[in-house]
């Protein structure tokens, strides 16, 4: 076996922080590497090192057998490392085809390389079965068709090492496939790929060995043959994770949510949502399936009050809910918060948290003015000490209320956010891909939190694109697909086959 | 002993092109004769006037001169606090027995400027650009607007503002651009009231070729053979005068206008501009002048609150 | 952000004295070059300035307008709104005031004088700061564009207020006439005789109170965590049910408000008429402050008072020096402003390096 | 006078000449923002670059010996900025306007320190640059449009007012069409995107600032040795700050700025037509008024016609390598 990178006790701290500590490992020439770890584990940090953005405090790193110093992206991308980010590297308002002339131009003309760039994309694209258009700009993508230009970039520069760091965490199956087809092409051509995944399934589905981190160190290095998801579970969190978590029987309540014929259109008229309707009762979980961007982000938007419908009939408790005589949702996330209503966004970092403020100022986001006193001001011992309550509860790491939460890790973040909803005792909790980039020992305490919640008699509306997390929780399932319900199932006929048809816009039958 | 003398110029600054530094011209004169020394500062604000007029009269001053209207409410105040100091206020107008107000008949000055103006321009269209509209610029537009059309009645007098703000007075370039503007609109004389802006409008008429009245200094030999004539301001004088009377014991408080008759305002007329005023025009002019000195001809000053008749 | 953890003696205190010497030390090499000496001249400017109480009258009475204007730009900031329009607002303010005074000072007596100019001023100024915030809410317009615009207006629409209206008949002066001795603000050397003829009123005390009632409504209210959402992350806002038109829209009131209350300081504090251009560029001051401050309370006053001892010090220094004309003192701001505001972690590598190498 | 005089042709000309000062401040101004980096500090850099090409012009006899002192010095304070905002990571509004305080302080005290004239330069004389007369003016002068139109609105101009507009395709072509200008957008937007892409942000965003120093140098040269013929304090007059707001009304984008330039510029040149005449409708407004007419016009335009201005994303932050 010939290796193709190297770390030989690299160490990187960022203040008090380690997040990488004499980590040494070896990853074989035209093999599939698989890195897993907790949130926070370092394996990002280790990433960025070998790609030049950080530079390592201590250690050394062997490309091919040679100590190499890499000062910088500009560095790694000329020794042929490439790398797909955590958070995708994209200019929003510029065209695929800018972005991945970005940093390899070609000269200083773009005009007369374009042409030329264009038709090469588009061949990689068919070679590929990429589906993307190279004129079309980013932000009109969704996050799917986004991670395949990250992706085509680093085809196109022709990378032979490929780092991808958590590719998956927004993909649906399909697309999780699609892209291991082209891992296994790249595998082919002998190129070395590196893979972060929480999903230990495809690393055991796709990579030839794995190495697991914690808290900044290698724990281990095995071959991928020999391991099972038990074995990496076990050495990620240093216990076991339980698969199948209890739950009260289904025991549906009265309706909390009715929704009838609601439409939504943009600007343009198109239609986003069509014809939904649907019951949502106490007690229950209702998951709703579905390729991204089917027009479930709008549909939570509009049950929580941050965008407005154009017609339909939304009752909350008997009620309609106040969409009537409004011309724009600017405070409407209030009163719904008020009737009950929580919700944990699906882009927490856009909408659930503000970066810049502590964990303890993020724990009262939303509910700033349920906590003031008759002069509208805070307590802050009062909200400290909810806040150190509520961080013990869900274990967020570092238990540190005066922290940035932009300085914790994505896990973290979110059991931030889910705790800040679930204190707010809700009758109706709407929650948006809970779990993405999120480390399987936070799933499953995340999982416990909102099974506890449908068994004490809230209303759960789950959108997820996860099947197996679907299958764990739910205990309906709707799918949506072009804006509709395509169709309903019980956890019982839970199929996924089925499922995959009905996300492909295949009517009720 | 020497008398102990100061001069607190406004906002403008001791080199404005304007009143200000006309001020520090004479007193320079007033130096340079008798050798006595002054001390001189700059108010950028009313506020701050009355803080310096205040810590002049506390070290003493025998005299202090306060330059420009913006000092009035100032100079009154702190007059009344110090009776033993004697102020000599330029442009505005205080009641004291230690104050000495000076005003100018700018009018006057203005209506000469206009009939040698409306003398000199073959299209009979002038023009007038002045800093910022207030009731000084005001005056001597509606001067100069009188004694244009006093030599015929058919002249037009186009007036523009450089602006509205303090910036106003430091803005050549459009100084110059509304002097275009003008020339564009067939003026052929244009008359600048309005401190560095002014020099823009100067600049435009000599590269454009048509004639520029300058303004309170002489400013014939800024661009020789395209300044037609300068209305003087003597501020210098005035000032001058009263350091002078200081040292001679004659100062008098009260309140001067000081127009033609008492040689506060006048015209300009040297080697510079000698070429561009013609034995007409050199006639015009005096006799107005004469007609003024003499009470024979009254000139408006619209600060009075009556309505410019031009 | 890149204050290499240090100790907070070293980033509240050491650097910002550092930074603030290093302006000096150019300033005193201009003064040097210009022919002074500089410690003479740094001597004869921090003695007027702060040693000498009624020099130090006249700064804490510039700083009280600063103060203001600086809390009126950084109200605004905290909510991502950056509004340079403190100037125009503040101009037109002083005509609301003035009106009050002109209508009722000679009937009314001075404690209800003196609410009635605040609320004037604090009504004209929220009203000039209005249209850029409903644009900006609801327009979308750059508030940036808007306010410098409406600096622009005020300047002309004041210019003819002023000179068409206000100016008494007969008189030079474009300024309003002089408001009766009921409309003055009560001076401190009232009871403080030891600060002299200054013009130092209890508009110093209103400052203060502003500021602490700003720190206590921007760290401690509702209110304030909704604005600083808003300023942090706008989808964030809107999803903590903040109306955030609604935010920006009062937000620039107070904004405007704020430095409307300036001219309180300015005009019936000090000149007891309104003239033309009475500003004088303290709105733009204002930015320099929230910025060098932080838009944290305290930075607000310290920066208000050294803008205030540099003006009233500077003037000092230029009537004792001739040689130093005062505008040396503006570039001596823009110094200190680009030392204190801009590089304030200049030193912070020094300072880690020399606190590792201690250890 | 009546509305009928108001003279289009001579409005035209005066746009075009006012234009210029805006158009290399705008476009300077433009580069430093698309970058990522706000400059505010344009008012201070033509004040500086207006006085030294004033003052370099007139100890050399020669302008264009003042317009490349003008350029150094335009380019040095650019440099402080790009200094401050990119290596330190300070605030760049506080850099940009600490700039323009300082800037409006020294160049009075400088030039009083040189010339005694009150922080004038003296007249420029024959050191100014001058008008450009186009071959075959004369010839044509006589023929009514076509003359006005070949000798004065598009001859008889300055050098750099040709400069000026011929800048603006070539921006344009910079920004959208060059290797440079793809990645300077990129680390206006999304730095980190082209961190990663392997552009160094640090030196994209220190050339940018390089190019908005020597552009907004030739705004001051034009105003000192075109427009003026000398220097005086302060007389930028707040064209940094018109051109900063031109660039937001043309959306960060070169030829909508250019509009936005033209715009200040025509309604400029319209409102001294018609200050003093008797207008439809309202009469003869007071000449006060009729200043704020560009304004106004701006706030209009801005609240009616514009759709949201879009800054470039990460505009004002420096780019630190962090989550
Ligand atoms: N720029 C930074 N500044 C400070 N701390 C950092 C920074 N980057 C990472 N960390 C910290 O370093 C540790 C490792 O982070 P890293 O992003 O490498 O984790 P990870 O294994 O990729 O986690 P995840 O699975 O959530 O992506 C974490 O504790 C994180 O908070
Ligand atoms: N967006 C809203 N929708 C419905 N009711 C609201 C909304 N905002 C405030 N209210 C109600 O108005 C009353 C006034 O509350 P309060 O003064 O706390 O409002 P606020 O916090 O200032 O509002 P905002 O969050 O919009 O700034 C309360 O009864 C509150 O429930
Ligand atoms: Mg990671
Ligand atoms: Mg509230």
């Amino acid at each position: 076996m010939q290796p193709a990178v190297e770390f030989r006790g690299i160490s990187k701290h960022f203040g008090a922080v380690k997040a990488n500590t004499d980590v040494s490992f070896t990853i074989a020439k035209g093999s599939i590497h698989g890195l897993v770890g907790e949130n926070g584990a370092g394996k990002s940090t280790l990433m960025s090192i070998l790609y030049g953005y950080y530079r390592a405090d201590g250690g050394e790193i062997l490309l091919d057998g040679q100590a190499r110093r890499i000062h910088n992206s500009q560095e790694a991308i000329e020794l042929g490392i490439g790398m797909v980010h955590q958070h995708f590297m994209l200019v929003e308002n510029m065209t695929v085809l800018d972005n991945v002339m970005l940093g390899s131009e070609g000269g200083f003309k773009l005009q007369s390389k374009r042409a030329a760039v264009e038709a090469q994309l588009r061949e990689i694209c068919t070679r590929y079965h990429l589906d993307v258009d190279p004129l079309a700009t980013i932000h009109d993508l969704s996050v799917g068709a986004q991670q395949r230009v990250e992706i085509l970039k680093q085809i196109y520069r022709s990378a032979n090492i490929l780092i991808l760091d958590e590719p998956t965490a927004v993909l649906t199956a399909q697309e999780t496939e699609s892209l291991f087809e082209i891992l296994r092409l790249f595998k082919e051509q002998g190129k070395t790929i590196i893979l972060i995944t929480h999903k230990l399934q495809e690393i055991l589905d796709i990579t030839d060995t794995v190495t697991v981190m914690r808290g900044g160190r290698v724990i281990g290095a095995v071959p991928t043959a020999g391991t099972t998801k038990e074995d990496l579970a076990n050495m990620m969190v240093g216990r076991p994770i339980e698969n199948n978590l209890p739950r009260a029987p289904y025991n549906p309540g009265a309706p909390v949510l009715q929704v009838e014929s609601l439409q939504l259109q943009d600007e343009q008229q198109v239609k986003l949502l069509a014809d939904i309707g649907f019951t949502l009762r106490a007690g229950e979980i209702v998951a709703i399936a579905g390729v991204s961007g089917n027009g479930q982000s709008e549909l939570m938007e509009i049950l929580s009050g941050m965008r407005l419908p154009t017609s339909g009939k939304l009752e909350f408790l008997g009620k309609a809910l106040p969409f009537a005589g409004r011309s724009d949702a600017d405070g409407l996330p209030r009163t719904f918060r008020d009737l009950g209503i929580a919700h944990i966004p699906e882009d927490r970092l856009r909408d659930g948290v503000v970066k810049a403020f502590s964990v303890m100022h993020n724990t009262i986001l939303g509910y700033q003015d349920k906590l003031k006193n008759r002069w509208g001001l805070f307590d802050f011992k009062a909200i400290a000490a909810r806040c150190a309550e509520l961080m013990k509860n869900f274990d967020v790491r570092p238990n540190n209320h005066d922290l940035r939460i932009g300085l914790l890790s994505g896990g973290n973040q979110q059991k931030v956010v889910i705790a800040r909803e679930v204190l707010a005792q809700p009758k109706l909790m709407l929650v948006g891909q809970p779990t993405r980039g999120v480390d399987i020992g936070t799933i499953e305490s995340i999982h416990k939190q909102l099974l506890a919640l449908r068994d004490s008699g809230v209303a759960i509306l789950l959108v997820s694109v996860e099947l197996e997390e679907v299958r764990a929780l739910a205990d309906r399932i709707l799918v949506m697909c072009g804006g509709r319900i395509t169709g309903e199932l019980k956890i019982e006929e839970f199929d996924t086959t089925r499922i995959g048809l009905l996300m492909g816009g295949m009517h009720k039958s | 002993a020497d008398p102990k003398l100061g001069i607190v110029y406004d906002a403008g600054g001791k080199f404005d092109k304007s009143f200000n530094q006309s001020a520090f011209e004479g007193a320079s004169r007033f130096k340079k004769e008798t050798n006595i020394n002054f001390i001189e500062v700059q108010a950028s604000s009313d506020t701050q006037a009355e803080q310096v007029l205040r810590g002049l009269a506390r070290k003493n001053l025998d005299m202090i001169a306060s330059i420009g209207f913006a000092q009035q409410a100032a100079v009154q105040k702190v007059a009344k606090e110090f009776p033993k100091v004697r102020f000599v206020l330029i442009d505005g107008v205080a009641q004291g027995a230690n104050i000495n107000s000076i005003t100018f008949k700018e009018e006057e000055g203005s209506y000469l400027a206009g009939v040698a103006a409306a003398m000199a321009s073959k299209s009979k269209k002038l023009g007038f650009i002045g800093g910022v509209d207030i009731p000084l610029i005001r005056t001597f537009a509606c001067g100069y607007a009188q004694g244009a059309k006093a030599v015929n009645p058919k002249v037009e007098v186009s007036s523009n503002m450089v602006g509205t703000t303090s910036d106003s007075w430091n803005n050549p370039a459009k100084g110059g651009e509304l002097a275009r503007s003008q020339f564009d609109r067939g003026v052929d004389v244009v008359f600048a009231v309005a401190g560095g802006s002014g020099l823009g409008t100067l600049q435009t008429a000599k590269e454009k070729g048509k004639l520029a009245i300058g303004v309170d200094s002489n400013q014939n030999g800024l661009y020789p053979g395209t300044i037609l004539t300068s209305m003087v301001k003597h501020v210098d004088v005035a000032v001058y005068d009263a350091f002078m009377q200081m040292k001679n014991g004659t100062w008098k408080a009260g309140v001067t206008a000081k127009g033609l008759k008492e040689g506060g305002v006048d015209w300009a007329l040297d080697e510079n501009n000698r070429k561009l005023i013609t034995p007409e025009i050199e006639k015009r002019v005096m006799g107005a002048r004469k007609d003024i000195i003499d009470g024979k001809v009254k000139v408006i000053d619209i600060r009075s609150g009556v309505a410019c008749p031009a | 952000m890149n204050n290499h953890d240090l100790p907070r003696w070293a980033t509240a205190f050491v650097m910002p004295v550092l930074n603030l010497l290093s302006a000096l030390l150019v300033a005193a090499l201009v003064i040097y070059l210009l022919g002074e000496s500089p410690i003479e001249s740094m001597g004869i400017l921090i003695n007027s300035a702060v040693v000498n109480p009624e020099g130090l009258s006249y700064t804490l009475f510039y700083a009280s307008t600063f103060i203001f204007t600086g809390l009126a730009v950084s109200i605004a900031m905290q909510a991502g709104l950056f509004n340079i329009g403190a100037e125009g607002q503040m101009y037109f303010a002083g005509l609301g005031l003035t009106l009050a005074m002109l209508a009722f000072d000679s009937s009314l007596p001075m404690w209800i004088l003196i609410p009635i100019g605040m609320i004037g001023a604090a009504l004209f100024g929220a009203l000039w700061a209005f249209l850029p915030g409903y644009l900006q809410a609801k327009r979308g317009s750059h508030v940036v564009v808007t306010t410098i615009m409406f600096n622009y207006i005020a300047g002309a629409l004041m210019n003819t207020v002023i000179v068409k209206y206000l100016v008494p008949a007969g008189e030079q002066n474009p300024a309003s006439r002089a408001f009766s001795a009921a409309a003055e603000m009560p001076r401190l050397n009232q009871w403080f005789p030891v600060l002299g003829e200054t013009p130092l009123n209890i508009s110093f005390f209103l400052a203060i109170l502003a500021l602490v009632i700003y720190g206590v409504m921007v760290s401690r209210s509702s209110w304030g965590f909704k604005l600083r959402a808003t300023g942090l992350n706008k989808h964030a806002a809107h999803y903590a049910g903040v109306r955030i038109s609604k935010m920006i829209i009062t937000v620039m009131l107070i904004s405007g408000a704020l430095a409307g209350l300036g001219s309180v300081n300015s005009i019936m504090g000090s000149t007891h008429y309104l003239s033309l251009n009475f500003v004088g560029g303290a709105g733009f001051v204002g930015i320099a402050i929230a910025l060098m401050g932080r838009q944290h309370p305290v930075g607000i006053f310290l920066s208000a008072v050294l803008f205030g001892a540099l003006i009233q010090g500077g003037f000092d220094l230029s009537l004792e020096k001739q040689n130093i004309p005062p505008e040396t003192f503006i570039f001596i701001q823009g110094l200190i402003i680009l030392f204190c505001g801009a590089m304030e972690n200049f030193y912070a590598p020094a300072i880690a390096a020399l606190i590792k190498r201690k250890k | 006078m009546t509305f009928e005089d108001l003279q289009i042709g001579s409005i035209l000309v005066s746009t075009v000449r006012n234009a210029p000062v805006l158009i290399f401040a705008g476009m300077a101004g433009l580069f430093a923002e698309r970058s990522g980096v706000i400059d505010i500090g344009l008012e201070g850099k033509i004040l500086a670059s207006a006085f030294v090409s004033a003052a370099v012009a007139f100890a050399t006899q020669n302008p264009w010996y003042g317009v490349a002192a003008g350029m150094l010095v335009s380019v040095l304070l650019a440099t402080l900025q790009a200094y401050v905002a990119i290596t330190q990571k300070g605030n760049q509004l506080v850099a940009g306007i600490a700039i323009n305080i300082a800037m409006s302080g020294l160049t009075f005290v400088v030039a009083q320190f040189f010339f005694q004239q009150g922080g004038r330069t003296p007249d420029l004389g024959q050191a100014r640059l001058f008008d450009v007369v186009l071959p075959g003016s004369a010839a044509v002068e006589g023929i009514p449009f076509i003359g006005w139109l070949y000798a004065h609105l598009i001859g008889g101009h300055s050098v750099l007012v040709y400069l000026a507009f011929g800048l603006v395709p070539l921006v344009h072509w910079v920004l959208y069409h060059t290797r440079f200008g793809l990645r300077l957008r990129a680390c206006g937007e999304n730095p980190h995107a082209a961190d990663a892409a392997g552009v160094s942000v640090e030196r994209q965003r220190y050339t940018a600032m390089l190019i908005a120093g020597v552009l907004c140098s030739f705004s001051g040269a034009y105003l000192a040795i075109v427009q003026s013929g000398f220097f005086l304090r302060d007389m930028s007059a707040g064209a940094g700050y018109l051109a900063l707001t031109a660039m937001v009304f043309g959306n960060w984008r070169p030829v909508y700025t250019f509009l936005g330039c033209l715009m200040f510029g025509f309604f400029g040149a319209v409102q001294i037509q018609i200050e003093g005449v008797d207008l439809p409708l309202v009469g003869r407004l007071p000449g006060s008024l009729i200043q704020m007419v560009p304004y106004v016009v701006t706030v209009i335009v801005l609240a009616g016609l514009m759709a949201k201005s879009v800054a470039p994303k990460a505009l004002g932050t420096p780019f630190v390598k962090s989550r």
